[in-house]
């Protein structure tokens, strides 16, 4: 009898991190064979999906409220997917760019239990089951994160630490809150519930829980300087992947539990300008690559939280989908993009931007990486990114929201600035006198990054079929 | 017979809160650790009266629990503040 | 008549809101540490009260004593190890950049605020509200075990349990990758009296760990608090150097730390491949297999805990290596 | 009845103790004496309330357990309180020394 | 006056401490103390959802939640003192 690929795909990493653990020297092929076996069962249940638009299990036979189900459809498969693949592909590359034994020998464990805890988020249909898969991304982000050891990634770690932990107990007492009102604690209890006040504190806790978890401006401290001293895989991971955990049960719980107000979801869209304006200044005074790059995660996450904001009223599918959109097209595109950075930072020994045209060795290929992830990043066609700003551009203009046009091509033009410093460095040659090698030795850790760049890129050629793909199972609100 | 046991938790949980007040107002590090000396005995007294009244013997063991961690938390003080200060 | 129970509750409620003020407002850092202590067992005694026996045991256990010692092990690490007593961590005061106390108050009011409207929306949310209680006593009988918390850690929210014991593994992975190379300061012998306690305490504490696991099935008690408990024994040896952890016992380690996790998630998954759904224990097997898992997990959770508050992992001779690389 | 009046005798002697002790911490010079006081007084107290709640039990096998939580509390308290006299002593000698 | 009122509002109250400390400490070991007090102050709020006028038996999924928060806080707590500990040694190899 086949198990399901639903539990499949929780249980791989979860084995694949024991034997990473157990057996260090062997980690990581035991780490990629995992990761691979995984997006295996991703793609089975994505066929299912296909086939029955939406897979529901009630894990030991119990039904919610009184057990947990796990329940895939469109949208938490085109995020396992993204996970899956962007997972796969950063997998690659640390098996290839990852020395230090110690390092690889604690990289693999980690990474496979936060595969774990993604996962686990993207197929949950509870808030305290949310709660501890929040906690077991955070545990294992926290590792990574300090996976380098310098003092700056400790204190980036530490910060991290607290601004998860704090998230996460926020959203503990939120759902304290829950209980208290419906005595019950399923995403169908939530659809369910009467508006009160407890529903409201309790919804205002979550919030502002996932906030502080998603670095929503002005709640991002703790993020540029996590993502931009980790190692480059670990950044990857981190600023691709793991943000956007968060970021999809904010986006569940909204549509569950509207916001009260108006003025709320404005609120959060003004966040989110506040975030583009704000990262787009810090990535433009940024002095290293990667902290740029980090900046502009602050930047994006802005960007999807203005589309949440378009998509407070009831209704309004197409903004929702421009969110989901944005946060696919971010999770690819900037795992390429700090993939890249890292392969720069170790081909020329440093990532000071205004010194990158001083350099005698030009990664050529790493920096065509880098600038195919900024086409996506920045929203040119025909990236995915392009195709996600464009139905949040289209919708708020057919509402006549024009403030909220006007933050986002103010923040496409700043962005547009800030990687054109880095392109500048990448194009400049006048500054050197002596030969200009291109690179040190080919690696396999460049494949990995330009394979996810051009996905970012080519995948806004097939935006129709993935859109229709996200709306299978109904995500998004209640089935008509 | 409960109102009376209910007075002497009263009385208890009061008499560790007066010492503790006292303890913690103490310059010298050693004093501070009487506090857990003084929580480890009365908190015990506090659950046995307390699973009589409640009528829940799982409290007993709590109250074992109670016993063991007061002497152990006090053990790693005494360990780890062993070291002469520098 | 009045509350027998009144005087007391209200008491306890004001000293545990005291004592938490308290322990951040203390200077001394080490008051703050038994203050924070004596704060987790005066709620536990409180959920005594809100008869959650079984809460009261894990809070008292884990979240205070384990806790407990982890902090004043890490509170002599940053006054001794390091090698210099650093007046500002010794008193727990960092003048680096003081707050404003403008800020402070702005903060402090906001989370009054804060707590206004939370206690607002408490007291308006509906007392003894819906729950689960009748759902749990409804399926209680097909569940293997006769103790409901039990019931709900282990059958009926498996999930989250394994999930919560995944936690607990990343933490072990994460804190030996984090203290990779830190030297441990000496320790002094304790002398004749404690030696003869722990002679007489270890095989004691062993025992109600191990009762506490078995009570689990129909009373209060159960893997985590036995597990905790067990962990006291290993703290025990490890602080008495009865027990000095050594490289060649890291392969053992591992397998420990990943023991109570595999065999839940390996019994998880072979049920599954039965025809039935994943954590769907057959009912006639439910009763023994849960109590495997719960043996194997406090294993797990014993060693784990014991090995959270050792925290480096043992290596063998600090070289260049296991330095940093910066 | 007069097992129940007994009971209270004890348990209120008990009490007492435990307040007897507290007292003495609160006005005791230093610290062994305080030491001394809050041992001895809340060991006789819990000892004292200990006996009380044996007479109210329903079982043997509580009267047992009630026991066994008051011997390993006394062998604890004992233990700690040896320690913390310890301890103490050999940071007054150290403190002498300097 | 109920316990679940009286410990209800203790709950929010403590979860507040925690909060003003997690903002404002400027220690890193108290920051993690006040984490902890937060904790303990959301389990509150479960444990007073789960109580019922006794001589009903309380909620027990209430209470396994809480044992879970309380081991998840631990292992969270441990990873975080370990990365003081570091630091601290880091940052005194530095000084010297």
């Amino acid at each position: 009898m086949m198990i399901d690929p639903l539990t499949l795909t929780l249980f791989i990493p979860l084995f694949g991190a024991i034997g990473a653990f157990v057996f260090p020297r062997v980690a990581s092929a035991i780490g990629l064979a995992s990761v691979l076996v995984t997006v295996g069962a991703v793609a089975a249940l994505a066929r299912d999906i296909l086939a029955q638009s939406e897979v529901t299990i009630a894990l030991g036979g119990w039904e919610p409220p009184l057990g947990i189900s796990l329940r895939a459809d469109g949208l938490s498969v085109a995020m396992l997917a993204m996970t899956g693949v962007v997972g796969l592909l950063v997998s690659i590359g640390a098996f290839d760019s990852l020395k230090d034994a110690r390092q690889r020998q604690y990289f693999w464990p980690l990474w496979l239990l936060l595969l774990t805890g993604m996962n686990g988020v993207y197929l949950s249909t509870d808030i305290f089951n949310l709660y501890v898969m929040i906690e077991v991304i955070a545990l294992a982000a926290v590792g990574l994160t300090v996976l380098s050891g310098t003092k700056a990634a400790l204190r980036a770690g530490l910060e991290y630490m607290y601004a998860s932990i704090l998230g996460a107990l926020l959203f503990l007492l939120g759902v304290g809150f829950v209980y208290l009102q419906i005595g019950r604690l399923d995403f169908a209890g939530l659809i369910a519930a009467e508006p009160t006040g407890a529903m409201s504190a309790a919804l205002a806790l979550m919030v502002v829980g996932l906030l502080l978890k998603t670095a929503l401006f002005p709640l991002h401290f703790w993020l540029p300087a996590a993502h931009a001293n980790a190692t480059a895989p670990a950044s990857a991971l981190l600023s691709g992947l793991v943000v956007k955990a968060a970021l999809y049960i904010f986006l569940r719980l909204t549509t569950y539990m509207p916001l009260p107000d108006e003025i709320l979801v404005t609120l959060v869209g003004a966040l989110g300008a506040g975030a583009v304006l704000w990262g787009g200044i810090q990535a433009f005074r940024a002095e290293r690559l990667k902290m740029l790059v980090a900046w502009s995660t602050v930047v994006q996450i802005g960007l999807i939280f203005i589309a949440f904001a378009r998509a407070g009223q009831v209704g309004l599918t197409e903004s929702w989908k421009a969110a989901a959109l944005l946060i696919l097209a971010h999770g690819v595109a900037k795992a390429a993009m700090f993939l890249s950075a890292g392969r720069i930072k170790d081909e020329i020994g440093h990532d000071i931007i205004r010194d990158l045209d001083r350099s005698e060795i030009r990664p050529t290929l790493a920096q065509f990486t880098f600038a195919l992830a900024a086409i996506s990043l920045i929203g040119l066609p025909p990236s995915l990114g392009f195709i996600g700003k464009w139905s949040l551009l289209e919708g708020a203009m057919a509402a006549g929201y024009w403030h909220w046009v006007v933050v986002t091509m103010i923040g496409t033009l700043m962005s547009v600035a800030y990687f054109s410093r880095v392109f500048a460095g990448f194009l400049r040659f006048d500054r050197m006198r002596g030969e200009i090698a291109e690179h040190k030795g080919w690696a396999l850790a460049d494949i990995a990054p330009l394979t996810l760049a051009i996905s970012a890129i080519s995948l806004g050629l097939m935006a129709a079929p993935i859109l229709s793909f996200i709306e299978l199972g109904y995500p998004f609100g209640a089935r008509p | 017979m409960t109102i009376f046991l209910g007075v002497i938790i009263f009385i208890l949980l009061a008499s560790i809160l007066a010492g503790l007040a006292r303890v913690l107002r103490a310059h010298r590090p050693e004093d501070r650790m009487l506090a857990a000396q003084l929580f480890g005995t009365a908190s015990v007294a506090i659950l046995l009266v307390l699973s009589r009244m409640m009528d829940m013997r799982a409290l007993l063991d709590v109250a074992m629990v109670f016993a063991l961690l007061a002497a152990i938390t006090l053990a790693a003080y005494v360990v780890l503040a062993g070291r002469r200060l520098l | 008549m009045t509350d027998p129970f009144l005087l007391f509750d209200l008491l306890l409620a004001g000293a545990i809101i005291a004592l938490a003020a308290s322990t951040l407002a203390v200077r001394d850092l080490f008051a703050s540490i038994v203050l924070f202590i004596i704060f987790g067992l005066l709620s536990a005694l409180a959920w005594v009260r809100l008869s959650a026996p079984d809460v009261a045991l894990a809070e008292a256990a884990i979240g205070t004593g384990v806790t407990g010692a982890l902090l004043l092990k890490t509170l002599h690490h940053l006054r001794f190890v390091t090698g210099r007593l650093a007046l500002d961590t010794a008193t727990g005061f960092t003048p680096e950049h003081p707050v404003p106390p403008a800020v402070l108050w702005a903060n402090a009011a906001l989370c009054g605020l804060i707590t206004l409207g939370l206690a607002v929306a408490f007291l308006g949310a509906p007392q003894a509200g819906p729950g689960f209680d009748v759902l749990v006593a409804d399926a209680l009988p097909q569940s293997g075990v006769d103790h409901p918390v039990t019931a709900v850690l282990l059958n009926f929210r498996a999930y989250d349990t394994l999930m919560e014991v995944v936690v607990l593994l990343a933490a072990v992975i994460a804190v030996w990758q984090i203290e990779r190379g830190l030297t441990a300061a000496p320790a002094p012998s304790l002398g004749e009296v404690w030696q003869g306690f722990a002679r007489l305490s270890l095989p004691a504490i062993v025992i109600v760990g191990t009762y506490l696991l078995w009570k689990g099935a129909e009373a209060p008690g159960g893997a985590f608090q036995g597990g905790a408990v067990l962990a006291a024994v290993g703290l025990v040896l490890l602080l008495s150097r009865l027990y000095v952890p050594r490289p060649s016992h890291r392969a053992a380690a591992r397998w420990a730390f990943v023991l109570g996790t595999g065999a839940f998630a390996a019994v998880a998954l072979l049920v599954a491949s039965g025809g039935r759904v994943a954590f769907q224990y057959p009912i006639e097997h439910a009763k023994t297999l849960i109590l495997l898992i719960e043996g194997l997990v406090t294993i797990s959770i014993a060693v784990t805990l014991a090995a959270l508050f050792h925290g480096r992992e043992p290596v063998a001779i600090p070289n260049e290596r296991d330095r940093d690389d910066t | 009845m007069i097992l129940d009046l007994l009971a209270a005798i004890l348990i209120a002697s008990g009490a007492f103790f435990f307040v007897a002790g507290t007292v003495g911490l609160l006005r005791f010079p230093d610290l062994y004496c305080r030491l001394h006081a809050l041992t001895k007084a809340d060991g006789l107290g819990l000892a004292l309330i200990a006996m009380g709640l044996s007479l109210l039990a329903g079982s043997a096998a509580e009267i047992l357990r009630i026991i066994l939580i008051w011997f390993f509390v006394a062998l604890a308290s004992a233990t700690c309180s040896h320690l913390i006299a310890a301890h103490a002593r050999r940071v007054d000698r150290e403190r002498t020394d300097d | 006056m109920t316990p679940d009122l009286i410990y209800g509002v203790t709950g929010i109250a403590v979860f507040a401490i925690g909060l003003v400390g997690a903002l404002c400490a400027q220690d890193r070991l108290r920051r993690v103390l006040a984490l902890k007090l937060c904790s303990v102050g959301a389990g509150f709020l479960l444990v007073v959802g789960a109580w019922r006028v006794p001589p009903a038996s309380p909620d027990p999924v209430p209470h396994a939640l809480v044992i879970t928060g309380i081991v998840v806080m631990v292992s969270a707590t441990a990873v975080a003192l370990a990365l003081i500990r570091r630091l601290q040694s880091l940052e005194a190899e530095d000084d010297d």
